[in-house]
């Protein structure tokens, strides 16, 4: 459906040059739902504007339904956009217009009918849930307000791509879920194409069957969900997974916090995680019943990521050491992976000195 | 400032209207060069300032209107300035591309005429001495539109900017034109004229003159101004360079 | 007291007729012109805007020849203009004088000025809206009609006012080819010939036509701003 | 420190009235750090907007460290504001200056010299991580940037309240987690105290000390953080904290994914929810050694809320009824609540129906 | 070639020296308002937008009289406008006509319309940027100097070329108190003396300097937009 190859976006001015996006290729497959992060300033919104041409690319080839965007006349450009939705991050919405009148903007020119217009607009509004701000401008909404305002104004002409720089940051969790699910059932009944920028790891988990990572302009991870969480090979992957999980914070938080590290002898404190069936298997029942080895939870996240249940937890295995080695063995050998935890130091390095 | 005319390098200014001044550049000349007096001209564009500034003490003398134009305006605003010296007549005339003799006028023919008050009231009384309107008598010597009492041929009169007349040509029957416009425009009044203004008794209050304030009449450097252009070589300057659009008028 | 008034605006008084023929002269010329002059300063505004280096139809060449055009116009005194384009003016309406024909003399006059007052306006309107609009794909004229001169309204109207206020004032200036109108009988009729109430009278009737125009411009600007 | 007492706020136009706060009273105190949390609309940032003046109350008092604000002279309420810093929901900057320029901003006109303010700008920065960025203008600037930015300028002036509204929205979860370090060093340091929305209740969670709670104008719910969180009178409330955990889509997950539905009759589907000292406890291999009762974890969240353990686990308990209800009984007898969950229908309501 | 050119501008080439006064004594006539009035012009259109309703010192009474006397300044006739604030003008420079008089008029006909053009630049600052100044607790001259100012400099900027050529166009009305010029001598020598050379010459001097302004606002824009 979508495809970027070796896309370069370079900024220049008289003072400097920046590279916003280094030779970067990607793939997004019809229905694929594809997420994009990666830190504050990393090119994301810089890489998915020139999906549409928004901004044209240095360098590259932005290709959509096989057609080479960049060759394309003025008017075909026109044409291709008009099935390309986007949700702006700082949503652009029309000032002079209604909240109806920024949804209807699209719509005009369509086949439809004035009242066909009307009822897609009442429709889009009811499905954000604004549809008592009809009549509002936008200097009369709140930040989230706008913000659903610019999704129903990019659904309004059922897209077949839809590009989202970050359509949820400024909803509430309750908000970002029906916005959510309501793009997942688009999804699925229209095969809607989705290129979502989010820095909501929650987001990603929630929606997204493939995700790509930005550092630096640079794509340094793509592939599915399921192996780039489980499996990230990229540092950044790794650490933005880990703040997802909250991991790392809790890392932290339990080694300031005495009670839960009084530690004795028999006591060792272990990061446990694990993929997809283990789930099934009652393991820290079976680590007792089997070694004797009693299984304190401190911190755990067990989630279902695209139906594959993974598992992320810090507890403190109490036992005799041979039998604690034993365990630790047992769980390997079911693919649980165990990293013992020093508590002399930190395992994970925990903030970029340079914010600290 | 104003000059008192006791000392000789003292500088007399002059207001006048536009700039079609070679007989005052001449007699400047000449001024400077037998007197040792100095003139500067102060130009102005709009008839009702020069006037006014001279009042005010703000030029010496002016040279840019005829007698009838001094006497409304001393009785408008009040002032007492007086002539000290007659110039010259500027015959106004009608011109036309349409028409060869002006009795050829017929109904609704339009004229165009100037709008300033100088040449506005004494162009409507130039069509009422070739006979084609009647003013009011009451309106004096500066008659507006408003107070013409019969117009027979029901003429259009427009009236327009002084050196429109001349370029308006083709948009109407006859313009009446100032000499001097006509001469600048490329007309020879005696010879392009349809009807040209007659210089007798009757245009005396056509004369243009130069103006002092009162108490300056007798000024003896504004006296040798006056002398210096009603001067025999002065004459001969205005003819030449004003193709007898005018004629001295001090004799 | 009404004895003071009548000998004060005696003049006044007695070209009445005149004065209400000038008001109509004035309003004649000035909503002929903005008629025309509005049309035309917003298409050339809009063609200033959108050549110009990053507009939506950026064309450096067109915005060059149009800017120099602009500021070609904008130097040649007026009066100079009402000679100049005599015969352009004649071939438009078939004479050169008279308040029609000022029209013409007037909408050169103006354009310049109301398109260049435009272009400013619409510099104003938020590049991320008309990004929004190319990026639903809107053509060049749709934004145009649908973004630009929607969400730059309230600008557009405010810079009308200014240009129909200059307007008025150069309606002054077309009694030279016997065009008529107020400014022409306050300064033709009042100030020329020393009728200070006829000035008066006229400059406050001109006042009172520029009022009205900014309480108008105004409403306008509140009722689209949002 | 602030004290809002029965704000209401109103705007009105000639088509509708909007009650944007309705009788709004809430105290924070110095060194709080106060979340307000609440659906997109619900008045949070007119709220705020309130506690400098920018907003006017309609009714109410606005009182800041025991001044009353609208009753000082407009002299005194400016000197007032400069110790109320302020992080705006769309940033504010000044498109005019440098990133350098808008920090310093606040500065000008303070005792510091030259150099100082320069010193003290790189300072700030430094800390928000946009120490390469000093000579760019904000529209060369990332959405995160621009946040970033806004925080350093709100924070020049070191002010002693700081009200942040979404002062993290557009950023990724490091540069947030990093944000909130400095804002928690910061609180600890020099006793700032911070007003933030929020709607990110992992911020919240980690940051706050207090939070409340907005619908539709109102604050129905405030408190401090922990029992809010652990025992929410409100359904708005525990609707939020649910989402916040997540637990209702993975439930909702959990349902969809048959492999893990796979119940036997000897297993029960419960949610258990433990606060505090509990967790010091290896609860899940008590119940395999006290009753033979296996438990398997589909979804987990364990954390620290302010140095009190919260756990909130979806499990499997697999075991003789019997011994399972004794199970039960033993978990409850140690202060953890168990919900046993019908898996016929779902236990709490998904979505608000308009927008499903 | 030669021969032609000297034929055809014989008027001009007759009268160089006076060519080249007209030429300075524009620029100084506007040169010298454009720094008066350009102040005046900024800080009466400050004050216009900052008690306008809303505005960071609202204060409506102020605005509307304020908004009257503009407008009553702009509905009159430049010419008679003249004669009007002669007895002022007199007072300022001791005298009412010739160039340096004419400046007190020139600065009172720019002004209105500058400050006017000068509110419209500074309404388009993002409301936002100035509650945030307020949130800082800027006082209301800190923010009209560190924020409207600093923000709204390439609206001001732009409306500042608009204003510079207007006044240019209205240096050719000073003729009429004997002010000198490029306009008066396009009208008064070229135009009415029908020597079209002179008309030519003196328009494209003048059409030189309003390129120049515009080439200088140009870029001045440029270098403070970002
Ligand atoms: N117009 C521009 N001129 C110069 N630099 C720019 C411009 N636009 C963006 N940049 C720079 O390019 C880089 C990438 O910006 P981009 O907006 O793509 O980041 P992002 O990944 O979307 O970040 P965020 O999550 O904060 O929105 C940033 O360093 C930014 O400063
Ligand atoms: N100027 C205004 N005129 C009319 N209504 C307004 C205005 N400003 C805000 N509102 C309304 O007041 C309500 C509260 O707005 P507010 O911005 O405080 O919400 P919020 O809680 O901050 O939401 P969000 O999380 O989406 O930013 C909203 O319904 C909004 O539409
Ligand atoms: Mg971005
Ligand atoms: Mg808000």
């Amino acid at each position: 459906m979508i495809e970027l190859k070796n896309i370069d976006v370079t900024f220049e001015d008289k003072e400097q040059t920046v590279k916003a996006v280094q030779e970067v290729s990607l793939t997004v497959e019809k229905g694929d739902i594809y997420g994009i992060v990666g830190y504050s300033g990393a090119g994301k919104s810089t890489l998915v504007r020139t999906i549409n041409l928004l901004q044209r690319p240095t360098a590259g080839q932005v290709i959509v339904k096989n057609q080479e965007l960049s060759v394309l006349s003025p008017k075909e450009l026109r044409t291709a956009r008009k099935k390309i939705g986007m949700i702006f991050q700082h949503f652009n919405l029309m000032r002079a217009r209604t909240v109806a009148g920024n949804v209807a903007y699209p719509l005009k020119g369509s086949e439809l009918t004035k009242e066909e217009i009307g009822q897609r607009v009442d429709e889009l509004l009811e499905l954000v849930g604004l549809a008592d701000k009809k009549q509002a401008y936008p200097s009369q909404l709140s930040g989230g307000q706008k913000q659903r305002v610019a999704i129903a104004r990019a659904l309004a002409n059922d897209p077949e791509v839809l590009l989202c720089d970050e359509a949820t940051s400024a909803l509430d969790p309750k908000t970002t879920g029906s916005i959510l699910e309501l793009l997942k059932r688009l999804n699925k009944k229209l095969d809607l194409t989705i290129v979502i920028i989010t820095h909501e790891m929650q987001v990603v988990k929630e929606i997204c069957n493939k995700v790509a990572v930005m550092d630096d302009g640079r794509v340094i991870e793509s592939g599915d969900l399921v192996s780039v969480f489980t499996a990230p090979k990229a540092k950044l992957t790794n650490e933005f997974i880990n703040t997802a999980t909250h991991a790392d914070q809790a890392l932290e938080k339990i080694r300031k916090h005495p009670s839960l590290l009084d530690l004795h002898a028999n006591d060792s404190l272990a990061r446990i995680t694990y993929v997809g069936e283990s789930t099934s298997t009652p393991l820290i029942a079976s680590l007792y019943a089997q070694f004797g080895v009693t299984t304190n939870i401190l911190f755990g996240n067990v989630e279902i990521l695209q139906e594959t249940p993974i598992g992320n937890l810090i507890v403190v295995l109490n036992g005799d050491k041979h039998q604690r080695d034993k365990a630790i063995a047992y769980l390997e050998s079911k693919q649980v992976k165990v990293d013992l935890i020093d508590t002399s130091h930190t395992v994970i390095p925990l903030r970029r000195t340079k914010i600290s | 400032g104003a000059v008192t005319g006791e000392t000789e390098s003292e500088t007399v200014s002059i207001g006048v209207v536009g700039e079609n001044n070679d007989v005052w550049d001449f007699v400047i000349e000449k001024l400077e060069r037998e007197e040792g007096l100095t003139v500067e001209l102060v130009r102005f564009t709009d008839y009702a300032q020069p006037n006014t500034a001279l009042a005010q003490g703000e030029i010496d003398l002016n040279a840019f209107q005829h007698k009838l134009f001094l006497e409304s305006f001393n009785e408008d605003s009040g002032t007492t300035l007086v002539p000290i010296g007659d110039t010259v007549i500027a015959p106004l005339g009608i011109y036309s591309d349409k028409l060869t003799d002006v009795d050829d006028l017929s109904e609704n023919d339009t004229v165009a005429i100037p709008n300033d008050v100088t040449n506005g009231g004494r162009a409507l009384l130039l069509l009422q001495t070739a006979g084609f309107i009647t003013v009011d008598p009451e309106a004096g010597t500066t008659p507006t539109v408003s107070d013409i009492t019969d117009n027979p041929l029901n003429l259009d009169i427009q009236e327009l900017d002084a050196a429109q007349t001349a370029r308006a040509l083709q948009d109407v029957t006859a313009s009446i034109i100032n000499s001097g416009m006509a001469v600048d425009a490329g007309f020879v009044p005696t010879e392009d004229a349809i009807f040209l203004e007659p210089v007798n008794e009757q245009s005396d209050p056509y004369v243009n003159i130069i103006v002092a304030r009162e108490e300056d009449a007798d000024n003896e450097a504004y006296q040798k101004v006056v002398e210096a252009y009603q001067a025999e070589d002065t004459k001969e300057v205005i003819e030449e360079t004003s193709k007898g659009s005018s004629v001295p008028a001090w004799d | 007291m009404i004895n003071w008034f009548e000998t004060f605006f005696a003049h006044s008084l007695s070209i009445q007729s005149e004065i209400i023929d000038s008001i109509w002269e004035t309003l004649y010329m000035v909503g002929v012109t903005a008629l025309i002059a509005g049309l035309l300063g917003v298409v050339l505004g809009i063609i200033l805007v959108v050549t110009e280096t990053g507009g939506i139809l950026e064309n450096i060449k067109l915005y060059d020849f149009l800017e120099r055009g602009v500021n070609a116009f904008r130097s040649v005194p007026f009066i100079i203009m009402l000679a100049l384009i005599a015969p352009f003016t004649r071939l438009l309406v078939g004479t050169s004088i008279g308040t029609t024909a000022a029209i013409v003399p007037l909408v050169v006059g103006t354009v310049p000025f109301y398109s260049r007052q435009v272009q400013n306006a619409l510099l104003e309107v938020d590049p991320g809206v008309v990004e929004a609009a190319e990026a639903m794909g809107s053509s060049p004229f749709e934004i145009i009609i649908r973004v630009y001169l929607k969400e730059g309204l309230p600008s557009i109207i405010r810079v009308s006012s200014v240009t129909i206020i200059n307007l008025i004032g150069l309606t002054a200036m077309a009694g030279a080819i016997g065009a008529g109108g107020l400014g022409n009988l306050a300064i033709a009729r009042g100030y020329n010939r020393f009728q200070t109430d006829v000035t008066i009278v006229a400059t406050l009737a001109i006042l009172v036509i520029v009022m009205i125009s900014q309480v108008i411009g105004n409403y306008l600007v509140k009722k689209t701003s949002h």
